[in-house]
């Protein structure tokens, strides 16, 4: 392998089977260019996906991957980070994945910021199941594929995540895989969970939001823009001011509103707080230095153990 | 049930109940008891039984001490302390038919200690009653102390006035349990501990001045083992024990009972063992995480319940499907079905666990049936993941889980080596040439973990190549699934059949026992019984490893049966169903018993010798314990 | 029956075991003086009840009574009230049940925005299953039982539902079964999903959330006060305006942040919107006029269908 | 395989296979013509292989035409249409054994439609090719239209050309396929019919003016049926109108092959049926509404595959504990374990749907064969599920759900009325006297729903008493248990015996072949080849409902049974060992095929030649298809 990694270096050479035109080659190339940007060895990567045309995208990436379980992406991936610490995570999945049968673990996850970086699909429809309306889809919608508009409303993906406690939450934007290769990059180097809605077109069952709706309003400029160009700056200065932690989580949290003729892009929300790993090893300071996996227990002790009951 | 001759069982089985409001510390006293009992030098044998609630329900715990020991509770009770009224006469409240007190499991000649404003209820006439002022003499105790005045507030000390108060009629050593109340007292509450000592000597003194004099069913002074005393153990702690020795790194789990005691268990361990314990949001999470634990190579494991394997399901052929080396999965059975009886005891699980979830996938499926099978099953689990990349479960239950045992070995040196099975090693082109599920040669693939240079492979839960990238071909399906449910062969091939089952008593028999998990207690006491008042001959078959399945060892011993009679603890005679569809043999006689709580050594000696007496059929038994 | 029901008459015989002084008695208190506020004949309400301590709610309140599975009250709740448009539908959990188990259910039943009412007795403690730290519970707590502080952060139940689309969203206190009882039957009258967080008291397991910290500050004051009296106002007053919408979840989140000395109690956010059931009726006129219950289906014509096929 | 004799088959038995891409409108080429040929008199079955995947990845659809009909399919294509290279030589980019292409698959004179500008691959010498230029053709159908020069973007309509050209062949009536066209397009997309309508004459024209002389498979015209054409209709549909007809009132479901075509189905008909579907967030939520909405009074269901059922499993505990009179769940087995082959078929559910959760509760379970037999039970499943108040559930398969096939009636006219079980109705008392979970005086309680006056009843999915308080008392338990399991004996005692089990053939028969569900059609018309071909008298035991087990009758018939053939698509023979567990009798032989696929014709007739012929064993059959 070459000293420099090039985002080729983790391409697989497994057959991609996605749609001509799907957002997620935009996804999957971002992916790649950030593990270049970032020069991580691939054996040192491992990939977790979710189930959904969005979750075969581990196949599609030369690194360790693993096609979870619908919905269970975020549960597996915390377990294998936790195991070895010193292994990148990504986790990736569709918005039907993560936002619906897994709200809960993506909730859940939030609270724990385990050091992993959570990158979702979102597409507004279920697309491997052909195309019925996700939890993203606004009330009143209807994709072509849908025999009746939906009559429930959209989740705000951004707001659950920082109510839920994640520490980088951002959106970007599958059709500019530049700008989200280096959200990417910024979240993998961010220590904690990293949250990632990426705004990602499914030509074949969602004919709202379509590249050319992103890429033109009515009044003809481009729908999304940048948050860093308006001088928003999401991240929190002082962890420890709790003030200012809340100031910057309502201030995302008004900002992921958001949503219509004009939709930011960038870091919406950004904090340095001790991760769950940090936790443990304060538990344990063995924990801190070395990888779980890479630990030997054959010298454990079990007599105090014995004794305790004796 | 009360024939005669107890008194002349004295000290070699004598049984000890204590009874009153959940929280309200019968757990400490009863188990400060039996650590005094083994420390002086009696075997104990000592079970709960407790609501789904946590204060006011009635809750009771069954001490049973002896110089020989026993395996199973009894429900002669010769010496009943009560807390309260409910212990005595039973459950006021309850609309239909509900608990009627343990007085009337008092046999003639045995004792009951009570509070002196309470009434006995309804006993059997040869029943020595002993009234004691519980909350006065705490009073009297806590009198001069920096407590003093505080008795309402300390309510829960008069346990220990109760307790002392029933050892004198045992002519137990007090002072043995005086050390264990201090022990339990350490530190910073020292003075508590004094003070129990102290309402533990007035109620002893209370009651030996008073009634003890001419009790003939007495503990007294023997002498203790050398050495180290031995443990009092019970099921959830040899669990954990198992899986440290083996070297668990990742434990996940969510809440449940009863399988939170060997979960919290761990969790306190967490820093001096340095595993990481994950308390999730639910099962589904624990049992996810344990697979990517498993995955990146540490030993990982979760604990559950009925409910939580109803969760789980999908995790397990997740892990199955992806071959992981692991997790193994501890099921601490208990009533069901749905919530059912959250802390009570059954054995319906077997039949969800051998086949747990959709599909077909391998795994592993392992019944120990006490605590030294615990330990040693718990830890082997680990092996077999690791060398088979299946999940593994560990079927146990309440019983086994909370009934504390007296041991002085748990076998912690006699287990097998670890084994992590087939590992890939970087060899020449590093990825390019690792297939990690290779079918060409061989079942099980060597497996590389995340982070390994030149073992990077791919893993998915759809059907998968040796690549593992999703195919559908019909050639590689029919190969995949062939290598993975060839697994199982293998494994029978290679765990060395005594693993698998136990034919326990003499090889041949006029009557054969089969039975599983926590029953053997209860099974190897009755053949003891048998044997020596009823004069038959009777062996026992404990079907341990239940997936794979022992065909043609089981095969073998039943069609040399004589008689074969089915034992559970569960309505449908579950592993009755698993034999037949396996051997196509089926048992002549089954004692089913589901009510909720184990079987006493009463109820299964009375199931056991009406169906040796009559015909074939089905006969469910149940003393209605409290 | 009498004319006008009492309390009492919601009283179920049901022998009640919580622990003495658990404040989940202040709860059900509320919950019956609730009906008897709303004059609900018992029989036309139906009370769904997670697993937990806070599960038995449903056999002590006499009207009918699921205590249903641990976290999935909602769903129950839903279908039942979806098939049954015309009954009173309460659903009462606790916070593990509904804030961990529970949580997707929770986030997606918020979207529905279903006639129901949804309380959570919030202890941050797993009561039945002996004193765990619940998902309420924040990072480092450590309550009486717990071996070790908790290690991951706590959820913010309110700034979740808000996020999650609840159209009533409050917080109460246990120990104050009258204005608890005026939220809930306030939470009745709203059309559409109600959701009341009740701080509740675990005087077994939660030695720190204790009666005495709630109503005593360091300061000596109560920690609780109204949102009313501080001229708070949650309720979004023009529904089609979406700027005010906006602005009113950002209040209530904003809001919700406010925990330690002062802990705002009362209605965070209101605003009425069309429910699932009216959308329903409006895809189906018969479900606006009968309850499915009651609707007879024996005259259905599957011919055109079959014709279709031909 | 390819034995003579074929050619005189003529229009009583020919398959026409059509392949391409997915997505790239095969579904709507095969099923027109499908329709067509059912409107033109003869009678068709259809089934369509496709991979989990929206576009691109290889799909096919077989339809055999005939005028007497078959009840499954066959591998011996006589004309095959493919529409991309893949069809004609495999799967290119397949790392690992793929699929070599359905060249191989057409009959000595049989004929390949393909594109003029791929080449046919390997083929048989006498095999007819049929180069046709696809999107020239439709450059020309599309000139002088609105849509002149758009062929590039409209390429999906060269499939019209393709089937067109074929029909050629056939000497098929080509106005009937026109007119399905039409009917196709409708409204605001009339001219695309049109447009369709003179690609297909185009490509019709070009193979009848080149090759279609002398061609011996044909479909002439016939005289069709009087009145009403038959349907053509798939499982997914059957259940559906069971459903309905039944008077279910909500439906709620989770996404997923292959459920998701009876949802979307039953979806589409809201407005008119009245009835409300939800989709929900998971398969969690969407049993437990349908739990919730089943005991509010309303017929509640839900559809699910594997995967799903292992989310649903602790939802039907719950159900099946608080004796809810449902909800029906309709199962649609795929190829598992896990994630597995989504799109691809299987029968390997059987046992995790006979132990769907975790203790002993009961639940009925049925598995109808054919789209007659899901009409019927998607219906019957309502009534019971309202006289024995338990969840019931309904086995199908990717194979029946999706396998399109004429009939001309569903028989809604000969159900059994609508039974919505014991019903509470209010007395003297109201709520005091009644008792939901009353076990005095039957097995099942009248039931009351919320709103009815004087009903209020608790439920719990803790153990309960008779008003369905929480109560952990033994003697209670034991009621209530036996009340509840009790229900399956009274099931089994009143459904009448003909449910359970069907004996297809001759009462007496040198092989019986012991089967379920989708591999009905295959077996009887391995029947009817066995006595034409073989002269052997085989007789087909079809279980069809499977809890609680027919004992008696299953036993009477295979003790009588000279040798017995288990016949599975799935690895363990599951059936096989529910036989033995129920009756102790092992099956003589099975076959069993677990590659993704339901039995060809050819398969399974292999497969009972082998077994037939040789001693007992297990034998897996595949031809290995795409
Ligand atoms: C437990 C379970 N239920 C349902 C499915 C079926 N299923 C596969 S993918 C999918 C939805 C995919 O939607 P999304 O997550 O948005 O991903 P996308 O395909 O849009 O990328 C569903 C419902 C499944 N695989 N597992
Ligand atoms: C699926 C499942 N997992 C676990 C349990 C065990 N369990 C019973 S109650 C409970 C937690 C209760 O906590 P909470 O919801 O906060 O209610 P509380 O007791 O505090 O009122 C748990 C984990 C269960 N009943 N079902
Ligand atoms: S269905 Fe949509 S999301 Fe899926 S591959 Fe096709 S375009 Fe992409
Ligand atoms: S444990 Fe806590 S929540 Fe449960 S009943 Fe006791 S005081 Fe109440
Ligand atoms: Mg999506
Ligand atoms: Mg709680």
């Amino acid at each position: 392998m070459a000293t420099v990694l090039k985002p080729r270096d983790y391409k697989s050479d497994a057959h991609i089977n996605w749609c001509p035109g799907c957002g997620d080659f935009g996804i999957v190339n971002a992916i790649q260019m950030a593990l270049a940007e970032l020069q991580l060895p691939p054996h040192k990567v491992a990939v977790f996906s979710g189930i959904g045309c969005s979750g075969k995208t581990s196949h599609y990436i030369h690194a360790y991957g693993y096609h979870t379980l619908h919905g269970r992406v975020l549960p597996v991936a915390t377990g294998a980070k936790l195991s070895n610490k010193d292994l990148t995570v990504l986790a990736v999945g569709g918005d039907g994945d993560g936002y619906g049968i897994g709200s809960g673990y993506f909730v859940n996850a939030g609270r724990r910021n385990v050091d992993i970086t959570y990158v979702v699909f979102n597409n507004s429809v279920y697309g491997l199941t052909k195309g019925q309306g996700s939890p993203t889809l606004r009330k009143g919608l209807k994709t072509k594929s849908m025999p009746e508009a939906a009559i429930q409303d959209g989740v705000n993906p951004l707001a659950l995540a920082v109510s839920s406690g994640y520490t980088f939450v951002a959106r970007a934007f599958a059709l500019d895989p530049r700008t989200l290769a280096s959200l990417i990059a910024a979240g993998v180097r961010h220590r904690g969970s990293s949250f990632i809605d990426v705004l990602q077109t499914c030509p074949t069952y969602n004919d709202l939001y379509t590249a050319e709706w992103y890429n033109h309003t009515q009044s003809g400029g481009p729908r999304l823009y940048r948050l860093s160009e308006t001088g928003y700056d999401g991240k929190v200065k002082d962890p420890s001011d709790a003030d200012e932690v809340v100031a910057k989580k309502v201030q995302a949290i008004t900002k992921s509103y958001e949503w219509g003729e004009k939709i930011p892009v960038g870091v919406y929300y950004e904090v340095d707080l001790p991760t769950y790993e940090d936790a443990l090893a304060e538990r344990n300071p063995r924990y801190g230095r070395e990888a779980l996996v890479d630990t030997d227990f054959s010298d454990r002790d079990l007599s105090p153990l014995m004794d305790a009951l004796r | 049930m009360h024939t005669g001759g107890e008194r002349s069982l004295g000290h070699d089985d004598l049984t000890w109940l204590i009874g009153g409001p959940q929280g309200g510390g019968i757990n400490a006293a009863a188990e400060g008891f039996a650590k005094a009992a083994t420390r002086a030098g009696y075997r104990v044998i000592a079970n709960i039984e407790y609501h789904s609630n946590i204060m006011g329900e009635h809750s009771y715990y069954r001490v049973r001490v002896g110089r020989s020991g026993h395996r199973n509770v009894s429900e002669r009770v010769h010496v009943l302390v009560a807390l309260d009224d409910e212990t005595l006469v039973g459950e006021r409240h309850a609309a239909f038919p509900g608990f009627k007190g343990h007085v009337q499991e008092v046999v003639p000649g045995g004792a009951v200690v009570f509070d002196a404003n309470d009434g006995p209820g309804e006993h059997g006439a040869d029943v020595l009653l002993c009234p004691v002022p519980y909350l006065e003499l705490l009073e009297e105790a806590l009198k001069g102390s920096s407590r003093e005045g505080q008795a309402s507030r300390l309510k829960v000390m008069t346990n220990t006035v109760a307790v002392g108060a029933s050892l004198a009629l045992l002519d137990f050593d007090l002072a043995r349990y005086q050390d264990a109340l201090r022990a339990e007292f350490g530190g910073r509450r020292a003075d508590l501990g004094e003070l129990n000592a102290k309402a533990a000597a007035l109620g002893y003194e209370f009651v030996r001045e008073r009634f003890a004099d001419g009790f003939a069913f007495r503990l007294p002074r023997v002498s203790p083992p050398k050495g180290k005393p031995p443990m009092l153990i019970r099921g959830a702690y040899a669990a954990a024990m198992g899986k440290l020795k083996a070297g668990i790194g990742f434990q996940s789990y969510y809440p449940i009972s009863p399988a939170t005691d060997e979960n919290v268990y761990l969790e306190a361990h967490q820093r001096d063992q340095g595993l990481v314990v994950v308390q999730t949001e639910d099962e589904v999470s624990a049992i996810n995480m344990a697979v990517g634990a498993a995955h990146a190579g540490v030993r990982a494991s979760t604990s559950t319940s009925g409910p939580g394997l109803s969760l789980m399901v999908e995790g397990l052929g997740f892990a199955a499907m992806t071959e992981a080396a692991g997790p193994v999965l501890v099921l601490w059975s208990r009533g069901g079905p749905s919530t059912g009886l959250p802390t009570r005891h059954e054995q319906a699980d077997l039949r969800f666990a051998l086949q747990p979830g959709h599909g077909e996938f391998p795994h592993l499926l392992v019944a120990p049936g006490d605590v030294h099978e615990i330990v040693r099953d718990s830890y082997e689990a680990f092996n077999w993941a690791d060398r088979y990349q299946m999940p593994v479960m560990v079927l146990v239950d309440k019983a086994l889980g909370t009934t504390f045992i007296t041991t002085e070995d748990l076998g912690l040196d006699r287990l097998p080596p670890v084994d992590r099975g087939p590992r890939f090693r970087e060899g020449g082109n590093g990825d390019a040439d690792y297939l990690r599920y290779d079918f060409s040669d061989g079942i099980v693939t060597p497996r590389s973990v995340p982070g390994q240079a030149g073992g990077i492979y791919w893993s998915t839960t759809d059907e998968h190549d040796p690549r593992g990238h999703i195919t559908e071909d019909a050639e590689n399906r029919i190969r995949m699934q062939d290598k993975r449910m060839g697994k199982l062969e293998l494994a029978l091939r290679e765990i060395p059949s005594d693993r698998f089952l136990t034919l326990h008593g003499p090889k041949s028999a006029d009557v054969t026992i089969v039975s599983w998990g926590s029953t053997k207690g209860a099974i190897l006491d009755a053949l003891d019984i048998l044997a020596r008042e009823d004069k038959v001959k009777a062996n026992f078959l404990q079907i341990r490893i239940m997936r794979p399945f022992p065909v043609s060892a089981v095969t073998a011993i039943l069609r040399a049966a004589k008689k074969t009679v089915l034992v559970e603890c569960n309505y449908d005679g579950q592993l009755g169903l698993l034999i037949r569809e396996q051997t196509g043999i089926a048992m002549d006689q089954s004692i089913v018993k589901y009510d909720g709580r184990p079987f006493s050594e009463e109820e299964l000696m009375d199931g056991l010798r009406h169906v040796i007496a009559e015909g074939p059929g089905r006969l469910m038994v149940s003393h209605r314990l409290g």
